[in-house]
């Protein structure tokens, strides 16, 4: 058998005087598990640890229960105790006597009870815990960036360094949406000069490989060891090893076809912001007056996209600067300006005699804008142009990288993220990293900020020469049970599962599995198993406290 | 020897037992006869640990897990659900003490919440009377 | 019909005696029938009744199972839990009324070529006497 | 060559600051995450829950925050000013005021026998003065690290008094009442400025009635309000403690002054309406506002939600919030220039985002610029980088913003600090 | 309703039997998974046939079911297709299990037809080894009347036994001395090309038929179904509803759901105790039964797997004690299905329902208590 | 030997002995047959005295193996407090088989058992079971006739308990108010000691007991003689299994099969697409569950010289296949070669786990 240490904390008076640790002593020490019990004032003091360190050495110990405080107090700080002492840290078993039990129980017969059950269930768990070792795998620290607009291209050089290799693959032409623009908003600087520069930075730079006009074709693995196959713009086929992977494969500009009130393709001069800056605004005189109408396809995809409205004061200021006579006036619903530059920038558009008209309903017709205002009022105004200042939507290829990584989309077809506050730039998969517009809608500067991002959490989790810890409380399958039926590998969020269909059954990748455990609860024969929390250890604590 | 109910809570570590902890923190008063047992998410609960726990005699037994869409697993409370809820229909359909199983969501701040479900469900518990299972020979 | 029945054996040989034995056979050039088809195992006793069952039912037309001569066991007792093993599974084949006689147990040593010749071709024309296993068409198996 | 120091001080533990000091941990730095406060977590924990999705903050943030402590790369200074930098990118060196906790860190098990005894009390600040606290307190339950300091400011020891009330409560030789503030000095090749925002006093916006009418309140105050482990342990309830059956939120306290958009107003208050909705059947609410800014993907959908469960939505100029027999009056001149005026029992108003008060003078001690608002200035093209190499600035130091800007400059910003301290 | 009528002028079997041949014949399928009759006569087995000849002896409406076919066909293709084109004439019941277990990827559809034919039920597989021939009587006469007598008791509540509800390419009725042939699928064109058969015959009699039938099996179910309520309310009705149950196992053993290597309630973490565990649970209630956790496993074994229990009553005609089991898993799965709006092997592109979620759903099993 | 008598029926005796056990805390708990209700009989792990009013240790049936159950308590570690038993003699052999697969153990077990006369098949416990209890217990054992006996039971020779600590002389008897206890052991005289009952001397009718042997032998040779290898072989055995479902109840319901993950159960026995491809091709067809008697035999292989011919395979057979029947014939003969009854003496190894140098020695030097 086993021997099994079992230690209580007095906690100062927090425990010993909720709870009378003398019975607790006296009762335990009837259980044949237990080979010795101990106690001591203070375990996480100094003077603490190195009692435990003594006692396990002294009487040799096998395995270690400590009731003491909550184990996110300090489970850490006795797991490095036991490490120490040359314990796996995983034969322990934390009992939380001081919140859950001295602290919410005023009765102290009943606190005494409950640090009773919660230590036997404890000690009916300890034999049944494996030591459990956190592994770690060679991975590479290159990075394939797919996507080379202004995005992908910043990510690019915000990734690169000596011994990190970054693949960057664009199935155009390098730059993306910036070969559409003029300039750049609020500073009004050219969009060409700053492109020219950031390809010619990648292009020269050593470690950075770009691939234009090319295709990803597969992509297998997993963080660390992904595996991507690419057929470059000469019909050939490079295989690359990768560690991780950035998606900034961009959004598209909302074409409003299907959008009947906005006359769009209907009228001759009605011109999406996007072609307007791109070619309209080079080619022609501008006309007397042009109208610029906002939010064109945001009730459609249900969401305000955020670049609209200083983008269309931003075209405002062209026009101005191309043609200081032809009036603009500016359709819109809310002035969505935020951030600490645009209300100034705002003001001065309208400094230079931008009119903005409040609109709640619109219809375009040939030359003229039939509107209704906020307070109902019909009106009908006269105008040679219409741009329409529309929404930023997710690309033709989110779909198809979706598919390609098995990585969920959002309701509205953008990449989803990991999580939408705290970790906006991740996917559930773990090496997969989203930036700029397929994202979600952004601004420039948004997108640089999430370029450097992505690039900032390779950086810190793929170093060169390291080798990739790997979590120890993962999920595991007993080969000799499982049937591969596949319902852990349905419930996993993660990825973490899949189906070995050389021999049906479900394989666990410990890279991404995230410890949850809920592919154990799924799995009817009890194949999938939780490591820390498998079944016995689970019912022996219930046992224990049914007793 | 043990007068009081027995019950048993299935904690998601992220969410209800730093509940727990806090409620015990803020020395806010919980239920002495619920024990608790730590899992990484609400997800690792097996029905059959509840059925288990029944059979033998546990007069409650509660689950709590973060709140809907608050998982830290993403979305292990939603399978949390299904499955509990399919135990507890179950459990209605015969008829056999379906109310002695709750599932709670409570959030990590929600230390006096932790209480209040604890005292209200023990009390309830309580007043149900002993699970009629844990004196029942030959049942298991 | 008869003429052209080449039974098929599924031979078992122990790495040790047996295979080595079939080896020595085969370097010195003995002819022999082509019927037996060798899997090589670290000893008899690793022969797992339920091999020659499998192998039996699924239509092999005889199982022959060779290792070293009691008492010359590289692993001491191997053979002699095969001598057991093989004794009870000819006992249920006989009680159920089956061919005990398509299973052999046949003790080769490393240096007996010969015997290996010997025992290979009496065994393949036995079986060639008793025609196919008519286990191999029996669908309700 | 010269060597290049690879550690890397961090200024502010908010979410920006945990977020960077974790990331630059992971890749094997050591990381210095200064907090002027004696708890860290920033303005985010003091949140119950945060939008879009109504995800509760303290389980967000609070599996962050033990990472953090846990984590042997990150030596988290509390109670710590920054006083002097000098050198350059690669290779600074930072002098670092650590006031006196008190209380020993070390010895401290946060059981917290100390504050009971204590003969102080005090407005409790983190809680908005909702409540009291001690000299010895801990900001909330919950908060971390888990051990109290002693606000010397209020100790009657600093009055001379020879009180020994929580030294004697303590088992544990925690407190220290000869602690003394110390300075220490650490060489660090990268910093990452991360103080964050203080919220505007709306008290100098006058026609708000803030400060003179007592169930005005500012956007914290009801937050704190709503917070489970807050002052009144989430009810919403008016000074006298009754719930309040109408609540008006007002957007844009300040912005013609300020001269910038806060970004976040809108949709928080959108979620006071939440709070509101879910916390008291029946209320009333209605928000006051002039342009609707709810940038982002999930926004809308989720104000359009909150919208249907009855939100008096009224676009107004010039209000004047008045005490009134039955409550609080708020006249007001709507989108069509007509007036109107209604009885509400609770104003909320969302003040500036404002830089935080340290942040000017951080930056003068790293020699960095500030813009025409106070908030640090950046490059364009590079939003986290300050003029100084090797010095870079993440969350609302920066800007107002939301959470998860803060988060994605916090990366960028990490991953730049790890770019140039790389040999 | 559209479809094809056929006279049969010998038998019911014969008359499937030639269309299956022609099938063959026409090589549009390389092999039949169809019951023939064991040698023994007293029974039957699933064959997977390629031989012509054998195909002659086949059984594809036998009065028993011995072994319920999915189960047969999980053997068959688990681990993967086979390159044969098989035909698989099977009871309605049996091609939605089969539906579901390719779900949880225990049989691969690939390269698999589906016929199905109206049920008439099943007799006891005990009763009727006892005595095949009497069974075997007038087959047709019983399939015409539609008699309910001494079949599984599970068969007379069905009301999946004909083409509704049931994923088969192809469906065969039976009304007057009539086959019917009713394509299901976008395949069964092909089939149906091969028969030289145009669906164009009107079917609505039949359909009639079936629809009286169906009304009228609804009504059985329903009382059966709240009779079985009241039988099972409260823990000793529940118990004395399980009498005679020395859990055996049987029940999960023949299930064709029941997938699992190992039953989990048979697992050495479910059911090996100390027995310091054994005696102290005796002591907590003066005594236990052994062989133990009788309950647990029915209970459990519903939690498995009640959402795709597809109602066939193999497991009572498994169960050595005639424990009601199969009824009381039909009124489960029923009651439980419902929840989620399912009905299991029906469509092979619905989830089973804890593979997958909505976020929101189910308050009613949550703390009823408001979130403060 | 001595013997203690007591005038009450065996059941009513034997509740009356662990009674005055669990009274004078000699005992910690009881294991034995019972019945709850109706027709719910089962083994019992009693600690509660009041609960002995539910035993019927004699009652003619059998729900499952004690030997099996027993195992089950004992297997991860041995009792630290005295239980008595009260089991059937072939059960007790179980027991004795699965000790020696380390499935069980011993310690702390006073074994109790009677002379069996057999026991009715679960099956034909559903109908009239009352009458034909009352049938079986007014029927001295020399008749083998009784309606629904385990076929089995009717060949049992083996129905003396050798190795029980305390005996009921029960076979021979249809006095149903008078038992007897005989005193084997002196662990059991330990036990009894102070318990109130005429004490006698008395033996186990040697004389009736060799009767009864005698007309079992002559019942199993009627019976066998349907099972020689001539009736027999593949033909015989198609018509045996032919109607098997694979369930593998009889393994689950076996004492002896103690397998926790049963080799046919186990993936290594699974076949993929390519074979069942295969054999249809050769065959022209292929039965489906598959392995039906490859399962049987192979359960031959693994398990028949421990087989102690109880008949609990063919009580759960849900298509009523003699299994047990054939298993006993089997297993007798595979027994018979190494001179091997299981579960007869503790000490004696099971054969295949086993060997000896000079044996069998004509095998494989052909």
């Amino acid at each position: 058998m086993t021997k099994v240490g079992l230690f209580l904390c007095e906690c100062g008076p927090n425990i010993a005087e909720a709870v009378d640790l003398d019975k607790v002593t006296e009762v335990i020490k009837g259980d044949k598990k237990v080979a010795l019990i101990e106690r001591h004032r203070l375990l996480c003091s100094e003077d603490g640890k190195k009692f435990l360190a003594e006692s396990i050495k002294k009487n040799g110990f096998e395995r270690i229960v400590i009731a003491a405080c909550s184990p996110k107090q300090h489970e850490n700080t006795f797991m490095e105790v036991m490490t120490r002492a040359g314990l796996n840290p995983y034969l322990f078993q934390m009992v939380n006597i001081r919140e859950q039990c001295a602290w919410m129980t005023p009765d102290k017969e009943l606190a005494t009870q409950k640090a009773i059950r919660l230590i036997r269930a404890a000690i009916n768990r300890i034999n049944y815990h494996t030591p459990l070792k956190q592994k770690e795998i060679e991975c590479s620290p290159d990075v394939l960036i797919i996507g080379a607009g202004i995005t992908g291209i910043e990510t690019a050089l915000r990734t690169a360094q000596k011994n990190r290799n970054i693949y960057i693959v664009e199935k155009n032409e390098l730059g993306g949406v910036l070969n559409r623009l003029q300039s750049l908003y609020p500073g009004m600087q050219s969009a060409r000069e700053l492109l020219q520069k950031k390809i010619k930075e990648i292009k020269s730079h050593p470690e950075i490989k770009v691939f234009q006009k090319s295709k990803i074709k597969e992509i297998l693995g997993f963080f660390g060891n992904f595996i991507a196959r690419i057929e470059t713009e000469d019909k050939k086929e490079v295989k690359l090893n990768i560690g991780s992977i950035i998606l900034t494969i961009g959004g598209e500009t909302f074409v409003p076809a299907e959008l009947p009130n906005f006359g769009y393709k209907k009228f001759e001069n009605v011109f999406t912001a996007d072609e307007f800056e791109n070619s309209v605004i080079n080619k022609e005189n501008l006309p007397q007056t042009i109208a610029i109408v906002h939010c064109v396809g945001r009730e459609k995809f249900g969401y305000c996209s955020k670049i609209c409205c200083a983008n269309s004061m931003k075209l405002a200021r062209l026009i101005k600067e191309k043609s200081k006579n032809t009036k603009v006036f500016q359709f819109y619903k809310e002035l969505c300006l935020p951030g600490k530059e645009y209300d100034q920038f705002y003001k001065e558009t309208k400094e230079q005699g931008v009119e903005f008209i409040r609109y709640k309903n619109i219809e375009i017709g040939d030359h003229k804008i039939d509107y209704i205002s906020e307070d109902e009022i019909k009106q009908s105004l006269s105008v040679d142009m219409i741009i329409l200042s529309t929404g930023l939507v997710p690309g033709k290829d989110t779909q198809y990288f979706a598919n390609l990584l098995n990585i969920p989309l959002d309701d509205y077809g953008f990449f989803k993220e990991e999580h939408i506050k705290l970790a906006p730039v991740s996917t559930i998969t773990e090496g997969i990293s989203i930036a700029g517009g397929c994202q979600g809608p952004q601004d420039l500067n948004d997108a640089v900020i999430q370029a450097g991002a992505s690039a900032g959490r390779t950086l810190s989790s793929l170093i060169p020469g390291r080798r990739l810890q790997v979590e120890a409380k993962t999920c595991e399958i007993a080969d000799s049970i499982c049937v591969g039926c596949g319902v852990c590998v349905r419930v996993c969020t993660y990825g973490a599962l899949t189906i070995d269909e050389s021999k049906h059954i479900s394989v666990v990748n410990e890279v991404l599995c995230r410890g949850c455990g809920n592919c154990a609860a799924a799995c009817p024969s009890g194949a999938a198993r939780h490591r820390h929390f498998t079944n016995q250890e689970i019912y022996q604590e219930e046992r224990a406290m049914l007793k | 020897m043990q007068t009081e109910p027995t019950i048993i809570g299935f904690l998601c570590n992220w969410c209800s037992y730093a509940a727990a902890d806090l409620a015990g923190n803020s020395k806010l008063e919980v239920p002495g006869n619920l024990t608790t047992i730590r899992v990484m998410c609400s997800s690792r609960v097996d029905p059959v640990f509840i059925l288990n726990a029944y059979f033998q005699g546990a007069d409650g037994v509660l689950v709590a897990g973060c709140h809907p869409g608050d998982c830290h697993y993403q979305t292990g409370n939603y399978y949390a659900r299904r499955r509990l809820a399919l135990l507890i229909k179950i459990l209605q359909t015969f008829d056999i003490e379906p109310k002695r199983l709750r599932l709670s969501w409570i959030s990590a701040s929600e230390g006096q919440r932790f209480s209040e479900i604890t005292q209200e469900f023990a009390k309830f518990i309580k007043e149900a009377g002993p699970n009629p299972l844990k004196k029942k020979p030959f049942f298991e | 019909m008869e003429q052209t029945f080449n039974p098929r054996i599924i031979g078992f040989l122990c790495n040790w005696c047996s295979y080595a034995g079939a080896d020595l056979a085969g370097v010195s050039r003995l002819q022999m029938p082509p019927s037996i088809i060798p899997i090589r195992v670290m000893c008899s006793s690793r022969v797992d009744p339920l091999f020659i069952l499998t192998a039996l039912l699924r239509g092999s037309d005889a199982v022959l199972v060779a290792g070293c001569h009691p008492g010359d066991c590289h692993y001491q007792y191997g053979n002699y839990h095969t001598r057991r093993r093989i004794v009870l599974f000819n006992k249920i084949f006989e009680t159920l009324g089956l061919e005990t006689d398509r299973v052999r147990l046949a003790w080769v040593s490393a240096s007996e070529g010969g015997r290996y010749r010997d025992v290979v071709t009496q065994f393949t024309e036995h079986i060639k006497e008793k025609g196919p296993n008519p286990l191999k068409k029996e669908i309700f198996l | 060559m010269e060597t290049k120091n690879k550690d890397i001080l961090i200024i502010g533990a908010g979410l920006a600051g945990i977020e960077a000091s974790l990331l630059c941990a992971r890749a094997g730095r050591k990381v210095y995450l200064l907090e002027k406060e004696p708890y860290f977590g920033g303005s985010a924990i003091k949140s119950e829950e945060v939008f879009p999705l109504m995800e509760c903050a303290t389980c967000m943030l609070a599996p962050k925050q033990s990472d953090v402590l846990e984590n042997k790369n990150i030596e988290l200074l509390t109670l710590s000013e920054l006083q002097e930098v000098q050198g350059e990118a690669g290779n600074f060196t930072a002098r670092i005021k650590k006031q006196a906790r008190y209380v020993s860190l070390e010895n401290c098990i946060g059981c917290g026998a100390c504050f009971e005894p204590c003969p102080v009390e005090i407005d409790n600040n983190f809680e908005e003065g909702l409540s009291k606290r001690k000299a010895i307190y801990i900001a909330c339950a919950g908060a971390l690290p888990n051990a109290p300091a002693i606000d010397m400011n209020y100790c009657l020891r600093k009055k001379g008094e020879d009180c020994q009330a929580c030294k004697q409560s303590c088992m544990f030789d925690a407190i220290l009442y000869d602690d003394k503030d110390r300075e220490i000095t650490v060489n660090v090749g990268a910093i990452i400025v991360a103080t964050g925002f203080k919220l505007g006093d709306a008290s100098q916006y006058t026609n708000y009635g803030y400060k003179k009418f007592k169930n005005v309140l500012s956007a914290f105050e009801f937050e704190r309000l709503r917070a489970s482990n807050g002052p009144t342990t989430g009810i919403i309830q008016t000074k006298d403690g009754s719930p309040p059956d109408s609540i008006a939120l007002i957007h844009c306290v300040g912005r013609k002054e300020k001269g910038y958009c806060s970004q976040v107003c809108c949709l928080y208050l959108t979620k006071f309406a939440h709070y509101a909705f879910d916390k008291i059947p029946g209320v009333k609410v209605y928000q006051f506002y002039k342009e609707l800014s709810i940038p982002g993907k999930e926004n809308e959908h989720f104000y359009k939600e909150i919208q249907k469960k009855g939100i008096n939505s009224i676009r107004a100029e010039n209000i004047e919030i008045i005490e009134a027999d039955s409550g609080l009056q708020i006249n007001y001149q709507n989108g069509n220039n007509k007036n109107g005026s209604i009885a509400v029992d609770m104003v909320v108003l969302a003040p500036p985002i404002e830089p935080h008060p340290e942040t000017r003078n951080i930056a003068r001690i790293l020699n960095i610029e500030l813009d025409q608002f106070g908030f640090l200035k950046t490059q364009p093209f590079n939003p986290v980088e300050s003029n100084r190499a090797g010095i870079y600035i993440a969350g609302c130091a920066r800007e107002p913003n939301f959470m998860q800007e803060a988060v994605v400059q916090a990366q960028d910003a990490a991953g730049q600090a790890l770019n140039i301290t790389e040999d | 309703m559209k479809g094809k009528i056929i006279e049969i002028k010998s038998d019911l079997n014969t008359a499937i039997k030639n269309i299956i041949k022609t099938l063959v014949q026409k090589k549009l399928f390389d092999a039949v998974f169809v019951p023939v009759r064991i040698p023994s006569r007293e029974s039957f087995a699933y064959l997977l046939i390629k031989d012509k000849e054998i195909l002659e002896s086949i059984t594809p409406l036998p009065p028993t079911m011995p072994v319920q076919g999915a189960r047969a066909l999980k053997d068959l293709t688990r681990l993967g297709k086979l390159n044969l084109r098989i035909l698989c004439i099977m009871r309605p019941c049996e091609i939605r299990a089969a539906v579901e277990l390719a779900k949880l990827r225990q049989i691969t559809l690939q390269n698999l037809t589906f016929f199905s034919f109206d049920c008439p039920g099943v007799f006891p597989t005990a009763e009727y080894i006892k005595s095949p021939e009497k069974y075997d009587q007038n087959i047709i006469e019983k399939i015409k009347a539609w008699q309910e007598d001494g079949l599984r008791p599970n068969c007379s509540i069905c009301v999946n036994f004909s083409h509704y509800n049931t994923p088969a390419d192809l469906h065969i009725g039976f009304y007057r001395n009539h086959l019917l042939i009713y394509p299901v699928s976008k395949n069964s064109q092909k089939i149906l090309d091969i028969l030289s058969y145009r669906a164009e015959d009107d079917l609505t009699e039949w359909e009639n038929s079936i629809n009286t039938l169906l009304k009228k099996k609804k009504e059985n179910r329903s009382r059966k179904f709240s009779l079985l309520s009241n039988q099972t309310k409260g823990i000793e009705n529940l118990e004395e509803f399980f009498t005679g149950c020395i859990n055996c196992h049987n029940c999960m053993r023949v299930c064709p759901i029941c997938y699992c290597r190992q039953c989990f309630f048979e697992s050495p973490e479910q059911s090996h105790h100390e027995a310091e565990e054994y005696l102290a649970r005796a002591k907590e209630k003066g005594g236990i039964r052994f062989p133990p956790e009788r309950m647990v496993f029915h209970l459990g074994r519903m939690n498995h797997m009640a959402l795709s229990c597809v109602g066939c009553g193999s497991c009572e005609d498994g169960c050595p004690m005639d424990v009601p089991v199969g009824q009381i898993f039909s009124f489960i799965g029923n009651e439980v299905q419902k929840m989620f709006d399912y009905l299991p092997g029906k469509n092979l592109e619905e989830p089973i329902p804890l593979l997958t979620f909505k976020e929101d759903e189910l308050h009613e099993y949550e703390d009823t208590r408001e979130k403060k | 030997m001595k013997a203690l008598k007591l005038s009450q029926s065996p059941d009513n005796a034997i509740g009356s002995l662990l009674k005055y056990l669990f009274e004078q805390n000699k005992i910690s708990a009881a294991f034995v047959l019972c019945k709850n209700n109706s027709r719910d009989y089962f083994y019992g792990l009693i600690t509660d005295k009041n609960l002995l009013e539910k035993i019927t240790p004699t009652t003619p049936i059998m729900p499952s193996s004690a030997g099996k159950m027993l195992s089950k308590l004992t297997m991860l570690e041995p009792l630290t407090s005295p239980i008595a038993v009260v089991l059937r003699p072939c059960e007790m052999r179980a027991f004795y088989e699965l000790i020696k697969l380390e499935q069980a153990r011993p310690d702390n077990i006073l074994f109790i058992s009677f002379t069996c006369k057999g026991v009715i098949s679960i099956k034909e416990s559903k109908d009239g079971f009352e009458e034909k209890i009352e049938a079986y217990q007014k029927n001295p054992a020399t008749e083998l006739t009784l309606p629904g006996l385990r076929q089995c039971c009717q060949i049992c020779e083996n129905f003396v308990p050798e190795n029980a600590d305390i005996i009921l002389p029960l076979i021979e008897k249809n006095d149903l108010n008078n038992t007897t206890f005989l005193i084997k052991t002196e662990k059991a005289e330990d036990f009894v000691q102070g318990f109130e009952a005429e004490t006698v001397e008395e033996e186990l009718n040697d004389t009736e007991i060799s009767k009864i042997k005698e007309k079992r032998a002559r019942k199993k040779a009627e019976v066998f003689a349907n099972i020689t290898p001539d009736k027999l072989g593949m033909k015989g055995l198609i018509d045996i299994f032919g109607r098997c479902l694979n369930c593998h109840a009889c393994g689950r319901a076996c004492p002896i099969c103690y397998c926790n993950l049963c080799y046919f159960d186990s993936a290594d026995s699974e076949v993929g697409p390519k074979a069942y491809e295969a054999e249809t091709e050769t065959k022209g067809a292929y039965r489906l569950p598959a392995n039906t008697i490859f399962y049987h035999i192979g359960r031959m292989i693994h398990i028949s010289l421990s087989c102690i011919g109880c008949g609990m395979c063919t009580d759960v057979c849900p298509v009523s296949i003699p299994v047990g029947t054939i298993f006993t014939r089997v297993a007798e003969s595979a027994q018979e070669v190494f001179k091997y009854i299981p579960g007869r003496n503790i000490e004696e190894k099971i054969p295949i786990l086993t060997f000896k140098i000079n044996e069998f020695e004509e095998i494989g030097e052909e």
